[in-house]
């Protein structure tokens, strides 16, 4: 049977909660390209559900016209990984910032990424606490000056992708609040992907980290910061895309291309490479030492944890006898007891 | 031992015995054999009655070494029987057990009716012929035992043959060596003249039917799993291992034949997470732990009892605090699953009385669960966990279905309230994948109805009322007080948990004695059945013993004023029927002290 | 408005009123302004009396527009003073705070005397010619509005404005402005004929001394700084953020000069574990959080009872269960601290009364912590937490030190015994880097005096006694109940933590009405004083008001069997004076019914 | 004042408690390389303490004559934080399993790392909870049949040394539980390394997981499944050394020696490169397509939690009225109230 299903747009998408975030958040542009994103699934709205732990970014459940879990601080993986493993039909986003994915919430972050729950994990990260109010987060950058930091923070930071092609990840991605195209396209991206997709987001906090990402966002800049990957592609940036990454010996490095270097000299982009080492190589460049990459860094497939377990239980429903309690009760040493009135 | 252990109550209860078991490992260190700290118990009473606790002291005891005698020869009754492995107490033996002289060589046994045996040579000697290694001959000493206690005990050895068949089927000298000690042991006792008699234990009187033996672990994984069948819900564990609760993890993840689903997490928080997650889809969630696995789940709990999601919280209690006795048994997380989450949370709280009863409490919980929407935490204990008694088995057929209904937006109409209650103000279970009755919940205060985020302060005082009564709604599905004895006296003995039977069993003795005791179990804790406070004003006193210090006291005491007292045991054991009956007299007859 | 209102109790409390805040801020989400959600309140009462409450009913009101006013005016008492700007009433203000029509159109507001002020154009006008942006005057409102009730109170505003200086030293045109709008709202109440009377109060009688305003958290964590220098150590603070304690992690963290290190840990369980790490080295180990926060600390503190090391574990109460409403009161997690442990796991637990009390309360926790090597629990509120109160600046040099030792091997003699304890139960702080008293301690249950490991049903029983005798002790160093009121007489008010101030205005009131009613507050939930059982058999009823639903009410209906009343609210606010002198007077009337 | 220290050896870190593990468990060996090796650190045991978990390898503790903390499952590394940071005087060491250390520790872990506290992080891997007798780990491979997993685990493992890389770990390294010599070399290096050091130690659990580590361990073997990394050599391995690693492209590969290759065509270690994505690269040689890497893969240097600390706090202390609580109290709006006698 061939259900032809209406064709949603965005706002079908909307719930009908006012949206509270600061003025001038990130967040906004984050949501509208989510709202803008979904329909191009061709998903009906009841088969989606948001799943976020708590922070500014975690309200975000409540603005989306699907199910959605506002959860606890830090947790949502293991929600969403329960609910994805027992009902495999539906098409499941956690949404997280910073804090909640990596601080509190990192061990569950990293071993839902190991086990490839088929999960769109989407992290805002504006490398600060913004629901409680401006402490520093495991993305701040060593000596910021927060409410907890007043002489600066002394504990490096994480870098999320790092992270997550550390704990085996599948699908890793990098975009930006105001980069609207380019995040619509990312989430998409991570969306189509079957296994978890790990998508950091870099959104600007106003209010408490105000300008974190400029470098990344400033129109005058951005794109002699930015280095956009494209798989296939060679990797060229810059304003007048007239630089690129080579690799020298081990090291990536900066090259002007014309004078003796061209497109062939540098590296090409092979977001399907088998082994996650170049993947990792491209999460540790950061500026201002290097362009940072958007766009993805790794997409590989392997079987996703909810499809595994399907699969050993549908083979046990095979097995003789499987699914009779009555058979089971009895198995093993039994014995008859007559009546006797007691 | 753990295996002579089973075998035994297994061929008592097919002899038609009723038996009731209390395996005693070691700690969780995998300690040196022959080391006091590596004993490895296992205590088995059958009996032609029936019977509710493994027993106190032991009629008989077989001690394979010097450490498991002076570990266990205390509980040994006076006039009682004593088998060691004389071969065993040698200089290096008395060593490892930290003995300077040999008790067999003392006078120190002398209360028992001491009978040694040389169950080692013996045994080299049964399975001589076989090429084995000498470790490997050794390995065999325990089913030579096992030969006498079953001739002593005038048990077939049917059971056990076929058990050796079928586990050493790959390794046929081995079986064959295990089945001549076997036999060995048994000839031993027939030929010498070490026992001046031997004891017929008759048939116990049971409902008829077909039986077998059950142990708690296993009987809570059956539970579980029949819950999901009679509701046609996929069963999702979420768990972590944990000793004494992985027995269920292990159990259930065998029966994927069911449908059942396990996940084995990345730690409790995530275990209990994860189950919610399920219960979200509509799956039956489940989560299983003890003590310090259940202080992890807390928050997440909490967050249960705000989203009205039905969930299983399984806390298999061992000794505490932290890290505690692990292996021991205790009844001291009561008031942990009750009061541990921030707020006021209240969850409905059953415990299981026996290994079988675990097969009932899983299936009770669970329609608690959907029926009111809410968690529903389960207390059973080590000593439950890995005991075992006879179980009759059920017809399948005959379990009525339990029946849950997730709406559609046609039911419920647009828009969609999903805080609108029923009249046992559950809300609605409506799950992802319905259409048009999307909706969004979480952990924030929810208004009345719409479960729309609310700071208002009338309505959060009202939530928390709602909560509140749904919780104690429950009280209406789990029926009245059951009391065993006079409806009035001068004693009610009120019971919780595992110590079901050796409160029963001792306050029957104490009546047979002429004295005026009554028994009460709780098998819910919260709530309690709305006649407690009725039925416990109708005694002059009122007496509950519990494996910890005073936890179900102090809430009957706080909710009924009724000057409750006490008797306290934590030593990471059972209590003894002795123990109580002597308690139970001296209650009687002292004048009521609060305390 | 946070900052008006501080201003004010600034001003109040230098013209000799005592003061009480009450700090109201909208939920966690920074919710626009002008909707409903995102008004933030500040209550302030001052008066020439000692107060104890930041009052019942408003005497004046001012609201910034539509949504401030619905949000609060039904807490304006009838003929109180309302002040509205009323430039904020247009449409789109209406819109924002989902109002049909202007209030100020409507016959709602006749019960209060309605002063409109053009506030918003009187500013701009003020401030026209410094060439600010429209909102950038818009900003100076606020000062406005602090100027005219300024006036109205006849508060000095020479600290407000010196203040402005400080806080804009580098804006000098924002200074100006903001200078110009207070002057321009106190002349607003000097010209216009809008207020009928100005108000005087005069100087509250208070000790003699200097005095400061002090909030609860900053309270806290001077008192902690003033805890650890006292006793010469470091003070260590393993936190992770959380509303309302986060301001303690804040300050603490501004206090490096003291020698205090603050570590903002990854979650937690993670910041519990490191205090206990850091107190195992022989610091000051501390964490603090909130009712999440706190449940899951749970199982790290069950360790630290077993490890029996000082430790002190903050808990700002918040409303719940679960998330619930994170910047609302509540004191719905006394039992989550006494009992959401696994096994028997007694803890100290102090309860901080009032702002200035968490002084005073940090140190008394950390006395008893390092006289008997135990964490101890302080729980305090988000009302307390950010309340504000006058506060008589002690003299540092008359503290006395707290004394700690740490044993050396001279001391102690060889074989160490780390588990050997002194006539309060309390085990020898031997801090690792000490020569030849190398020892190892963990979550296992230990051996009486050695510390190593033990299964011995006897031992665990044993300790199980010793660690609750050890906690029951701190009964000693806490000493006896303080009533205020007649020793016998009709009913006792029992209160504890931040419920004492309203508890004990009503006390008194009802007194001055004739009743005869007497207060306890109770400062230790554990233990209890040993003299409170006669304390509360002497009065003819008990009444227990609490911000749950009657957790302290339970612990004492167990402990004392008394018919202990309660009276719950959970509305995420504080009690107002009035409504407890009510409930005092009915409970005196009506007949005693239990529960 | 130049103290003398008395030479210990091995036995005086021996505690008087009886080691209780099973027979033949790799443990044991474990124990006897560390004791050994303490020595040579010329420290007292009072200024050394173990911190531990809990699981079998947690009992580590109980058996060493120093101070010593068993602690709570998966959380040493944070009661290791906490001492170390008040107390930098100490030298402290972590011992977890696989399953302590990554299941429910993962986070603490990570976070420590990432802090680099001065701490000695040793993680005995048998790929199996032994304690709990016998579940599948967050090592265990796929397909492994456990109690827990009886048709075989789907968890996809996580390589515990791309964990330590991707959270910014300063000093890794990996030796096998039989290779005493080895081992002990290891673990004194990791000793030397000021800020947290991460060991992996293969270790057979001979009773619920025997022969995990059969190919790195067996005599036979064994050469030609390990590479043993030494800085500044090239990487060469095999029981006739002429085997070696060379760079195809982006790709790690195994030659031959000779044949037109040499060993200045193999991938030279240097365990000193400021950028981890080398060291990443060798944490994904596994067995069998790649010979393991043993040694020490990453060490850098950093600045250490605990030392930043200790300099905010001296800092701080060298500002006029640091530490004088009168003058705090004082600060601000301060007013007189005189006695009325109430
Ligand atoms: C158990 C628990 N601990 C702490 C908190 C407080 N808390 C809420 S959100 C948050 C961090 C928010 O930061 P992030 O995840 O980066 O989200 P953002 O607000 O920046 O979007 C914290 C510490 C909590 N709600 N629960
Ligand atoms: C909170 C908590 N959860 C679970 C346990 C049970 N437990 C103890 S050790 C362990 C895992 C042991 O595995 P590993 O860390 O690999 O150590 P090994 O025994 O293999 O050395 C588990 C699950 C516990 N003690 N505490
Ligand atoms: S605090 Fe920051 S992250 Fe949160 S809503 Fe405001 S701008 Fe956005
Ligand atoms: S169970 Fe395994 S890891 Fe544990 S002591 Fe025994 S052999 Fe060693
Ligand atoms: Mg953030
Ligand atoms: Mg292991």
């Amino acid at each position: 049977m061939n259900i032809q299903l209406p064709v949603l747009n965005s706002s079908d998408f909307a719930s009908d909660q006012e949206v509270r975030w600061c003025p001038g958040c990130g967040d906004y542009s984050i949501l509208a390209q989510m709202r803008k994103m979904l329909p191009s699934l061709g998903l009906p709205q009841e088969k989606i559900v948001f799943i976020s732990g708590i922070g500014c970014s975690s309200r975000f459940p409540y603005y989306m016209n699907t199910y959605g879990m506002h959860s606890i601080h830090g947790r949502a993986p293991a929600f969403a990984t329960g609910l994805k493993v027992s009902r495999p039909d539906l098409t499941v986003f956690v949404i997280t910032g910073d804090g909640d994915a990596l601080s509190i919430g990192g061990n569950h972050l990293m071993h839902c990424i190991r086990r490839n729950v088929d999960l769109n994990i989407v992290m805002f990260n504006n490398s600060i606490y913004g629901l409680t109010k401006g402490q520093y987060s495991p993305t701040s950058p060593q000596g910021h000056v927060t409410k907890s930091t007043p002489m600066g923070s002394v504990d490096y930071p994480l870098s999320p992708l790092s992270v997550a092609i550390g704990a085996e990840a599948t699908f890793v991605a990098r975009s930006i609040d105001f980069n609207t195209k380019h995040l619509g396209e990312t989430l998409h991206r991570a969306a189509m992907h079957k296994g978890t997709s790990f998508v950091e987001v870099y959104q600007n906090c106003n209010v408490f980290n105000d300008g974190a990402w400029e470098y990344a966002t400033n129109r005058d800049v951005k794109d002699d910061n930015l280095l956009v990957l494209e798989q296939g592609k060679p990797m060229i940036f810059a304003k007048d895309r007239d630089k690129g990454i080579r690799l020298n010996g081990l090291t990536p490095e900066v090259v002007s291309l014309g004078a003796g270097v061209t497109e062939d000299d540098l590296l090409f982009h092979d977001e399907t490479a088998p082994s996650p080492h170049v993947a990792f190589m491209l999460s540790r460049m950061r500026h201002p030492e290097y362009p940072e990459p958007i766009g993805v860094f790794r997409n590989v497939q392997r079987p996703t944890l909810e499809v595994q377990i399907a699969e050993q239980v549908d083979l046990a429903k095979q097995r003789p006898g499987a699914g009779d309690l009555q058979k089971m009760f009895e198995a093993g040493e039994t014995w008859e007891v007559e009546e006797t009135g007691a | 031992m753990q295996l002579l252990g089973s075998q035994l109550t297994q061929a008592s209860a097919i002899a038609g015995n009723d038996v009731a078991t209390f395996p005693d490992f070691p700690a969780e260190i995998r300690a040196p054999r022959g080391t006091r700290a590596g004993v490895s118990g296992f205590q088995v009473q059958f009996a032609s009655e029936e019977i509710f606790t493994p027993g106190d002291g032991l009629d008989a005891l077989v001690a394979m070494n010097p450490a498991a005698l002076v570990t266990n020869v205390s509980d040994l009754k006076h006039g009682g029987i004593l088998i060691v492995d004389e071969d065993s107490f040698a200089e290096k033996d008395l060593k490892l057990a930290k003995l300077k002289a040999s008790p067999l060589d003392t006078d120190s046994l002398e209360a028992y009716r001491l009978i040694k045996v040389g169950i080692t040579s013996l045994t080299r000697r049964a399975v001589e012929d076989l090429g084995l290694s000498v470790k490997e001959a050794d390995r065999c000493r325990n089913f030579f035992a096992m030969g006498l206690v079953f001739w002593l005990y005038g048990r077939s050895m049917e059971s056990t043959l076929r058990f050796i068949d079928q586990k050493f089927k790959k390794l046929p000298s081995v079986a064959e060596a295990n089945r001549r000690a076997l036999n060995a042991g048994w000839n031993y006792g027939e030929t010498t003249e070490a026992f001046a008699t031997t004891y017929h234990i008759g048939p116990a009187k049971l409902h008829g039917g077909t039986y077998r033996n059950i142990m708690g672990n296993q009987a809570l994984a059956w539970g579980l799993v029949t819950a999901a069948q009679r509701s046609n819900k996929t069963l999702f564990l979420g768990s972590y291992p944990i000793t004494p609760a992985s027995d269920i993890l292990h159990d259930l993840s065998r029966f994927k034949g069911f449908g059942v689903q396990t996940f084995q997490a990345e730690d409790e928080i995530a275990a209990i997470c994860s189950a919610i997650g399920a219960a979200f889809g509509g799956s039956m969630g489940v989560t299983t732990s003890s003590g310090p696995g259940i202080a992890l789940k807390m928050e997440g709990l909490g967050l249960a009892v705000m989203l009205e999601l039905p969930l299983l919280v399984i806390d298999i209690q061992r000794g505490g605090p932290s890290t505690g006795l692990p292996t021991k048994t205790e009844q001291a997380d009561l008031l942990q699953v009750l009061f541990g989450r921030n707020g006021e949370c209240p969850v409905p709280v059953i415990a299981a009385q026996s290994p079988g009863d675990c097969f009932h409490v899983a299936q009770e919980a669970w329609e608690v669960a959907v029926r009111l929407m809410t968690p529903v935490i389960i207390l059973s204990d080590g000593y439950i966990a890995n005991g075992a008694e006879p179980w009759r088995i059920p017809n399948v057929s005959e379990f009525p279905p339990i029946k849950i209904h997730h709406p559609t937006a046609e039911e419920v109409g647009l828009p969609f309230r999903p805080y609108e209650r029923d009249e046992m103000l559950a809300r609605p279970w409506v799950v992802p994948g319905t259409p048009e009755l999307m909706h969004r919940i979480g952990g924030l205060e929810k208004e009345d109805g719409t479960g729309n985020i609310s700071y208002d302060p009338e309505n959060h005082q009202k939530m928390v009322h709602i909560r509140a009564q749904k919780v104690a709604n429950a009280a209406q599905l789990a029926g009245p007080c059951q009391v065993d004895g006079p409806e009035t006296g001068d004693l009610l003995v009120v019971s919780w948990g595992g110590t079901y039977g050796a409160c029963m069993t001792a306050a029957r003795q104490a009546r047979a004695q002429g004295l005026s005791v009554a028994h009460c179990h709780l098998r819910w804790l919260n709530p309690f059945p709305t006649d407690l406070g009725d039925v416990l004003r109708r005694y002059r006193k009122v007496l509950v013993p519990e494996l910890n210090m005073g936890q179900l006291r102090m809430l009957l005491r706080a909710k009924y004023l009724v000057d409750v007292q006490g008797y306290n045991k934590v030593k990471g054991k059972p209590f003894t029927v002795g123990e109580l009956v002597e308690r139970i007299q001296a209650a009687i007859v002292e004048d009521g002290q609060a305390n």
